[in-house]
């Protein structure tokens, strides 16, 4: 029953940030150096690390927006690196992506019920009438109504945005989401109705995240497993619980102890003045 | 009031002057541009008569020659002596196709000899009653062989015997001349010098009058004619030395018959159009264009078209357009002038059941349609080519080369009055065979005449010595006042 | 930097070949003929002295061939000769270019002299009578023709208050005094009628950033709502000014003809109508290629001023 | 607990609109502030809630067409609802500073941030380009930027994350003010920088002894520096009291809910994965704006 | 440029000025559509007794150089005008937003290259180009209509690329890719949708220049026919006369005036109108 739906080998992301008078390269970034990594079908998968660790570019790589410069990718049963037409399309089904930051991630200038409609208009699924009917339900999924399809993102909370971006990737059933910092940008309250939204649509359609996020917190609560992310590198992988208790490097105790507890028994920066 | 030397008189004038080539005719400043510059063998003076210019005298012992003396002791600018040689190589240099000479066809198979130092003689093939007045043309100049030779560029040097000698010059923008102190008639010319400034645009040139940064300008814009007049400070001086016409493309129908183009020429307005387009500065032309001041005006002419719309419909229908008939027309659309005519054209012609289409185009266009024979008609300001009733066989005579002579228009007894008006040189034995050319052009009315434009010079009160003549010495008037204009 | 202005050069030098070579060729399709122009009514449609003088001016070789032989003498830094005037294209450009950049720069300055703080008044007093009127007096410069407004000028200024002269061009060399005056009319006819874009641009960018943050910053220093305004938004908000006022003085350069003849101001617009009128095609060719290269030259000073007032842009443009 | 310190900020019902289409939006609603010599309240709150904007309504930085009404508004006894427009701008960064969110949009783009900081000596005190300069070189080296004399001529976005927000605080404490308002100073940092960054803030809070008005949702951050806080929701403070009483005592539901929302580092995974005790009500329902 | 300046370029939100700008266009736009059946008189009737007449009972706005009725050549000069430019915007629109968010697609090297060939465009005078379409095809309306179009086509073309370039960046259209959007897919939906109020502000500018420029091309004959009347061409040959009789010129210059100001308010509330962040 356990069989792994992403597997990730030796892959490696340069960016060329500058370039010589012919074109040559000048000057590279190491994003992502020579990662590994095998995650199971259903389970949630954190990455975690500091910002500009690669996470996101590793990210990208998997669900193939960007091109990866080494390494090999199979996800879903596709290999990454040879997608082109129909098996593209077939793999941009089952892959979704939840982004970062719920303002941006919506085209301003559409309206919702527009925007969670476009992936079944972009693979041609469905009717009209029954594309409509399912956008509302999706709609009503996350707890809105179909009252608010012909809104603008705008005249949402953070909250509901966020939610509208996860109706828009579960409204092509994928099996697999990468959630690229989906809840950093939300406020305790919001983040945790959200976080229960994924949790509950995980069980009930036996997802996989891949969830990106610095918050360990959030990733405490959430993920089955969790890989820490340095300078590019993977440098520590294991089960949520054993990473959390036992981190074998310190670079990932250094990173635990640096969480503000919300206790203020547990003060480190400030005395009681 | 006694004449003064010195001071600068600032010209500005319409038309750009691009060369200084004094064969390739380049519009009316470049004519009295070279007429300062260069000299003739004879000229014309203030009166319209023929006067020595580099020859001091001549003879003409049959109706096809002409024999030159020329004067004692002259020199070109740059100091060389005139020479017979030096008349010959410039009269050969106009025949020369590769020169471009603007008054090769006029002078045709004539063959230049030097008899001795000083002495040339000029003959045609055939009789041409015209030589010398053509000879008498700016356009005439006699130029330096050796100069010539020595590869100087032309258009951008001059070594004349005119009175006046090149400062300074930049093409379409400026020229300035400054006094010749060897010029052959002693005494001239009474200025320091001529500033040229060549100014198109309407408004500026005539501000610039007003606002005193010039002392004269050449074509007054008809609307500012009678305003600059009211002014106290300046003095327009008027003459007819052009004509407008309509053109037709002969060779091909509907204007292959004449019954149609006669039509035309009923049903234009030309008190409409004298008055609006020309502000009233235009007389409408209703018999054939030759000036009233010449002997060989014929006012019996007079009248052969007024307007009459319903001689037009007609005349029409007989041609076989009792419904009417549609026509296009090329229009210059870079002056007012032509576009104002057209429009009234395109309204008087619509009374008689014509429907013109009016091609605003620009100049090379319109020159390279015409030159194609690829348009209807046509909208042509003329200004009279030469103070001889001749000219005619250079707007519509067979082998003119004229530019109008791809209307396609031919017709033999035409050409035969006008050989034999060619071969007399007694006016008055020539007077009965023009006003036969004249009866016989309007008959077929190849071009409808319109009207008679005034061309204006107007300067400020303090110049003195210019006369305007009008005709085909109209563009010379200020060429030829220039070595007797001064400054008060 | 270097890299890139370098960069930059090579990619506007291919751009420009082409530009060449596209212009040659419509030049030489229009219908028209120089010569039958320049030997006028009598000789222009004789076909022997035209077809004799096209073949002196080498108007009668092959296309292709008198390409190679322009682009041959552009190499060696010859632009060829006017058909009209005989004179080099190079000295005609020399005369006429600096005139040009004379009025095009007065005018622009003008523009935003009074553009400018028109714009500023419009974006601070926004929503207010007086950045209202600021902003329909800025639209009144473009919203009638440069004749119109010209002419207007020239009644006031010349003809009634008789200040300034109503046109003509006078050399600095022959009088500077004379020179700037002469200068005066075209260019507040330009300026005028550029103000209201540069105005218009400068209340929308600096309406964007005077809600930035760092200008909220300089006044959470102490600094008041004028000086934070001046110090802060302003220098940022000039980057779309700057790249509309560059862009702009490109396309003025062969595209004032209006204001030149109405002043009678000899620049390279009215040398580049008149050529195209007579179709000059050495004339031409030198002059489009001239205004092209000065537009590079300015696009990529819009560009290094844009990076000086914005470093971050400095990495981005490619 | 100490005998209670003068009050250095006073904010009795403020209240600060903007107009809308559907007539005046009140962003902050009656609030009642005070805040001693010294002391560091956190101000915390949903997104949205009025945070930010009651911290410009002190400084005096809503610009038109927002208006800012109190009953009281004063600082160290000072009317700032009274005072002039100049008299205002001689307080703002002397007596009271601030530290804004996003030191990337807060810091211009154009200028070297050498010269951003040496701009707060120049506004204040009547010294020289150079003297204001050496300042601030040295003020960066206290704010623990390395090789501050050659950092001073970097541009902001030459700086990394964390260096841009220590220039910020060097700007904020330059002339040792009595109250720094920070809005969200830490939050757009990871965990480690935001560790370095609390750390530097409060130690030279301590040297400086400033007040500070802490704006932030990291209820986590709340209970490391705080020592009062108050609970805002949708533009009114829902409760305010010591760091202790609100997060061991809490009165409001609001404030349990928000607690009960925050996902325990250090406790094992709840099975059920559920965190969200703050009922699905849409807080910020459309239109807000 | 900055994207977010341009999306910014209003006027001061005046809804009344726009409300009365809108009145004005919409009054001139029916005037000009039903101009045969006002009873106006004859615009094309010369009266050459009767040149350059100041406004008198038989004709309210006077007489134009060839005596015809200004009234009636005002109103129906109206229609060419308001169809050149309208028409121009629309083919510069087209065309320059098509190619401003092609660039911003293409791949570097093909967006480098797009960008310069615009810059040669951009700096291409207007005159000339006017000439070499004149001289190749003629002057007729639709000519007229598409060199117009064409020498705006540059601008736009920046401008659109601008945002595009902005827009490019932006997750959503990462997201929209990752739901698997072809390159048009995102240039039509994602990136057009955020343009729309830029475009109302630049089409509210070339419209102005459109009008403005139609009445320097008449001089070059790229105009409309005479007689015909256009705004543009009115002025143009009635400024001659602006010495003598300033009158006449007034008239269409006014016209030309009012409509400039109108439409640049206009576009203003436009933009505002189609950004519905700011409704
Ligand atoms: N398109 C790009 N071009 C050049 N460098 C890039 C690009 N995208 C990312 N990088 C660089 O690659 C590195 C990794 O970036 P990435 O966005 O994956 O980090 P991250 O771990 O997601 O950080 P964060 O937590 O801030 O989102 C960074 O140094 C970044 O600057
Ligand atoms: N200039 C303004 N004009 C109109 N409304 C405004 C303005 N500034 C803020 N608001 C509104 O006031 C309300 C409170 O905003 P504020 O920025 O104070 O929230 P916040 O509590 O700081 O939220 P966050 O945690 O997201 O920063 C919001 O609904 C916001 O939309
Ligand atoms: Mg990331
Ligand atoms: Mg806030
Ligand atoms: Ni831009």
């Amino acid at each position: 029953m356990i069989e792994p739906i992403l597997e990730v080998k030796g892959v490696s992301k340069d960016f060329v940030t500058r370039r010589s008078l012919l074109g040559g390269v000048r000057d590279v970034v190491h994003a992502v150096r020579d990662v590994s990594l095998t995650v199971q079908a259903g389970t949630t998968v954190a990455v975690v690390g500091e910002s500009g660790s690669g996470k996101s570019t590793l990210g990208r790589c998997i669900t193939a927006l960007d091109a990866a410069t080494s390494g090999t990718i199979h996800l879903a049963g596709h290999d990454v690196s040879r997608l082109s037409g129909s098996s593209l399309m077939a793999f941009r089904r089952t892959v979704q992506t939840i982004f970062q930051d719920p303002y941006s991630s919506l085209n301003p200038r559409r309206r919702v019920g527009d925007a969670i409609m476009d992936g079944m208009n972009i693979h041609r699924l469905y009717t009209p009438a029954e594309r409509h009917e399912r956008m509302i339900s999706l709609l009503e999924r996350v707890g809105l109504n179909a009252d608010h399809a012909r809104r603008y993102p705008h005249q949402f909370s953070g909250g509901q945005r966020q939610r509208i971006s996860i109706a828009r990737a579960l409204a092509l059933t994928p099996s697999f989401i990468v959630a690229d910092e989906a809840v950093s940008a939300l406020d305790v309250s919001i983040k945790a109705q959200v976080l229960d939204l994924m949790a509950d649509i995980q069980a009930e359609h036996r997802l996989t995240y891949l969830f990106i996020s610095h918050d360990l917190g959030v990733v405490r609560h959430f993920a089955d497993r969790v890989l820490i992310m340095s300078g590019g590198r993977l440098i520590e992988e294991g089960p949520t619980d054993q990473i959390f208790e036992h981190p074998r490097e310190e670079y990932t105790q250094r990173l635990i102890d640096a969480v503000p507890r919300p206790n203020p028994d547990r003060r480190r920066f400030r005395a009681r003045g | 009031e006694e004449p003064k030397h010195g001071g600068t008189l600032r010209y500005g004038t319409v038309s750009e002057v691009v060369s200084l080539d004094p064969h390739v005719y380049g519009g009316s400043a470049w004519k009295v541009l070279i007429e300062a510059l260069y000299s003739p063998l004879v000229g014309y003076d203030k009166t319209g008569k023929i006067v020595p210019r580099l020859a001091e005298s001549w003879e003409q012992p049959d109706a096809r020659t002409v024999v030159f003396r020329l004067r004692e002791g002259i020199a070109f600018q740059d100091g060389s002596p005139v020479t017979a040689d030096d008349v010959k190589f410039s009269l050969d240099r106009l025949l020369d196709p590769a020169t471009g000479a603007t008054l090769r066809s006029n002078l045709q198979d004539a063959t230049v000899t030097v008899i001795d130092d000083r002495t040339v003689q000029v003959q045609k093939a055939s009789s041409d009653a015209t030589l010398l007045s053509v000879l008498a043309l700016p356009e005439a100049a006699i130029v330096s062989r050796k100069w010539v030779e020595s590869g100087v560029n032309l258009k951008l040097q001059a070594n004349g015997t005119g009175p006046f000698m090149l400062k300074a010059y930049e093409p379409s923008v400026r020229a300035s001349l400054e006094r010749n102190p060897k010029y052959f008639i002693k005494d001239q010319p009474y200025l320091d010098g001529v500033d040229f400034r060549m100014i198109k645009s309407d408004d500026a040139r005539v501000n610039a009058l007003r606002s005193q940064s010039l002392d004269m300008i050449d074509f007054v814009p008809w609307k500012d004619i009678d305003v600059l007049s009211r002014n106290a400070a300046f003095k327009i001086d008027t003459a007819g030395g052009a004509f407008m016409s309509l053109w037709f493309n002969a060779t091909s129908k509907p204007f292959d018959d004449p019954r149609v183009r006669r039509a035309i020429a009923y049903a234009v307005d030309r008190d409409a159009i004298s008055k609006a387009a020309f502000f009233g500065h235009g007389k409408a032309i209703t018999g054939a264009p030759t000036p009233e001041d010449s002997p060989y005006f014929n006012a019996d002419l007079e009248g052969t078209y007024k307007r009459d719309v319903a001689k037009a419909r007609a005349l029409l229908a007989e041609a076989g357009h009792a419904n009417g008939l549609d026509m296009s027309m090329l229009v210059f659309q870079g002056l007012g002038i032509y576009t104002a005519t057209a429009q009234i054209v395109q309204a008087n012609l619509k009374e008689a059941g014509i429907n013109l289409k009016l091609e605003p185009v620009e100049w090379a266009t319109l020159v390279e349609r015409k030159n194609r024979g690829d348009y209807q008609s046509m909208i042509y300001g003329v200004s009279v080519k030469l103070p001889d009733p001749d000219a005619y066989a250079y707007y519509i005579g067979a082998d003119s080369s004229y530019w109008a002579k791809p209307i396609g228009y031919q017709d033999k007894e035409l050409e035969a009055l006008l050989a034999q008006g060619r071969e007399q040189t007694d006016v008055e034995a020539r007077k009965p065979i023009y006003h036969k050319v004249e009866q016989r052009i309007l008959e077929t009315s190849p071009w409808v005449f319109v009207n008679w434009r005034e061309q204006a010079q107007g300067y400020s009160r303090k110049v003195q010595g210019y006369q305007q003549l009008g005709g085909a010495l109209s563009e010379s008037s200020p060429g030829i006042s220039l070595p007797t204009m001064w400054l008060k | 930097m270097f890299a890139f202005i370098v960069r930059r050069l090579a990619t506007s030098l291919i751009s420009l070949a082409m530009a060449a070579g596209v212009v040659f060729i419509a030049i030489h399709m229009l219908p028209g003929d120089p010569v039958a122009i320049m030997l006028g009514e009598q000789a222009g449609s004789d076909p022997e002295a035209v077809a004799r003088v096209r073949a002196q001016l080498g108007l009668d070789q092959p296309l292709g061939t008198q390409f190679a032989h322009w682009v041959a003498g552009l190499a060696s830094g010859d632009m060829g000769t006017s058909l009209r005037t005989g004179e080099a294209v190079s000295t005609e450009l020399a005369r006429r270019i600096p005139r040009s950049l004379e009025l095009i720069v007065a005018g622009l300055f003008i523009a935003v002299a009074l553009g400018v703080p028109l714009g500023v008044v419009a974006a601070r007093e926004r929503g207010r009578v007086a950045g209202g009127a600021a902003a329909v007096i800025a639209v009144l410069g473009f919203s009638s023709p440069v004749f119109v407004l010209g002419i207007i000028l020239i009644l006031i200024f010349s003809l009634g208050l008789g200040w300034l002269p109503s046109s003509g061009y006078i050399p600095f060399s022959d009088d500077p005094a004379l020179h700037l005056m002469s200068l005066a009319l075209p260019a507040l006819t330009v300026g005028l009628n550029f103000m209201g874009v540069v105005a218009r641009m400068m209340r929308a960018s600096l309406v964007d950033t005077m809600s930035k943050d760092y200008v909220k910053l300089a006044r959470a220093k102490g600094m008041s709502r004028s000086a934070a305004i001046r110090r802060h938004a302003l220098p940022n908000a000039m980057v779309p000014v700057v790249a509309i006022v560059g862009i702009r003085a490109g396309s003025m350069l062969g595209g004032t003809v209006i204001i030149e003849a109405l002043f009678d101001w000899p620049g390279l617009s009215s040398l580049l109508v008149s050529a195209s009128f007579a179709r000059d095609y050495p004339v031409i060719q030198g002059s489009l290629l001239a205004v092209f290269a000065i537009f590079i030259l300015i696009s990529l000073s819009i560009d290094l001023i844009q990076a000086s007032i914005d470093p971050r842009t400095r990495r981005q443009t490619s | 607990m100490n005998a209670p310190e003068p009050e250095l900020l006073v904010v009795r019902n403020l209240v600060t609109t903007f107009p809308s289409d559907k007539g005046e939006f009140r962003a902050v609603d009656g609030v009642d502030l005070s805040i001693r010599h010294g002391e560091v309240v956190c101000l915390v709150g949903e997104s949205g809630s009025g945070k930010s904007v009651t911290g410009f309504s002190i400084m005096g930085l809503i610009d038109k067409p927002g208006k800012v009404t109190a009953d009281t508004l004063s600082f160290d006894g000072l009317d700032l609802l009274g005072i002039s427009e100049a008299g205002f701008d001689r307080l703002r960064g002397r007596r009271i500073a601030m530290v804004f969110q996003e030191p990337m949009t807060a810091l211009n783009p154009g200028r070297t941030v050498g010269n951003q900081i040496a701009e707060v000596f120049r506004v204040h005190e009547r010294i020289g380009a150079r003297q204001a300069w050496e300042r601030a070189v040295e003020l960066m080296d206290q704010v623990g930027i390395r090789e501050a004399a050659k950092r001073a001529n970097a541009f902001p976005h030459e700086l990394s994350g964390g260096m841009r927000q220590r220039v910020m605080i060097a700007i904020a404490f330059a002339m040792k003010p009595d109250l720094i308002i920070a809005d969200e100073p830490t939050t757009a940092l990871d965990v480690t920088l935001q560790a370095q960054v609390l750390e530097l803030l409060f130690s030279i809070q301590a040297q400086t002894g400033s007040a500070v008005l802490f704006i932030t949702h990291d209820l986590g951050v709340v209970a490391e520096i705080a020592d009062r806080v108050v609970v805002m929701r949708q533009g009114a403070i829902v409760e305010q009291g010591d760091v202790e009483q609100i997060f061991f005592n809490p009165a409001d539901p609001y404030t349990r809910a928000l607690l009960a929302a925050v996902p325990d580092v250090d406790a094992p995974r709840d099975p059920r994965r559920r965190l969200s005790a703050v009922a699905h009500a849409d807080t910020m329902e459309a239109g807000h704006d | 440029m900055n994207t977010a300046t341009i999306s910014r370029f209003s006027f001061g939100g005046v809804k009344v000025a726009a409300l009365l700008s809108a009145a004005y266009l919409v009054g001139l736009v029916c005037l000009a559509a039903f101009a045969p059946m006002l009873g106006l008189q004859d615009p094309f009737h010369i009266d050459a007794s009767n040149l350059l007449a100041s406004p008198s009972s038989q004709h309210w706005l006077g007489t134009d150089e060839l005596g015809r009725d200004m009234l009636a050549r005002v109103v129906h000069g109206a229609r060419v005008s308001l169809l050149v430019a309208a028409a121009a915007v629309a083919v510069a629109c087209l065309m320059g937003v098509a190619v401003g968010i092609g660039a911003a697609f293409a791949g570097r090297r093909a967006e480098a290259a797009i960008i310069r060939i615009v810059d040669v465009f951009v700096s291409l005078p207007e005159i000339f180009v006017a000439l070499v379409v004149l001289a190749f095809i003629g002057g007729n309306l639709p000519t007229l209509i598409a060199t117009i179009g064409l020498l705006y086509c540059p601008q736009f073309a920046r401008v659109t690329w601008g945002v595009a370039r902005g827009v490019r960046a932006r997750d959503h259209v990462l997201a929209a890719r990752s739901l698997g959007a072809g390159k048009l897919w995102i240039m039509w939906h994602e990136v057009l949708p955020n343009m729309r109020s830029i475009i109302a502000v630049q089409a509210s500018f070339t419209f102005s220049f459109a009008m403005l420029l139609e009445a320097g091309l008449s001089f070059l004959g790229l105009g409309v026919r005479p007689p015909t009347p256009s705004w543009g061409q009115m002025v143009g040959s009635l400024k001659d006369y602006i010495f003598t009789n300033y009158w006449p010129v007034l008239v269409p210059a006014l016209a030309l005036f009012l409509t400039v100001l109108a439409v640049n308010i206009l576009g203003d509330w436009l933009q505002d109108t189609l950004n519905p962040e700011l409704q």
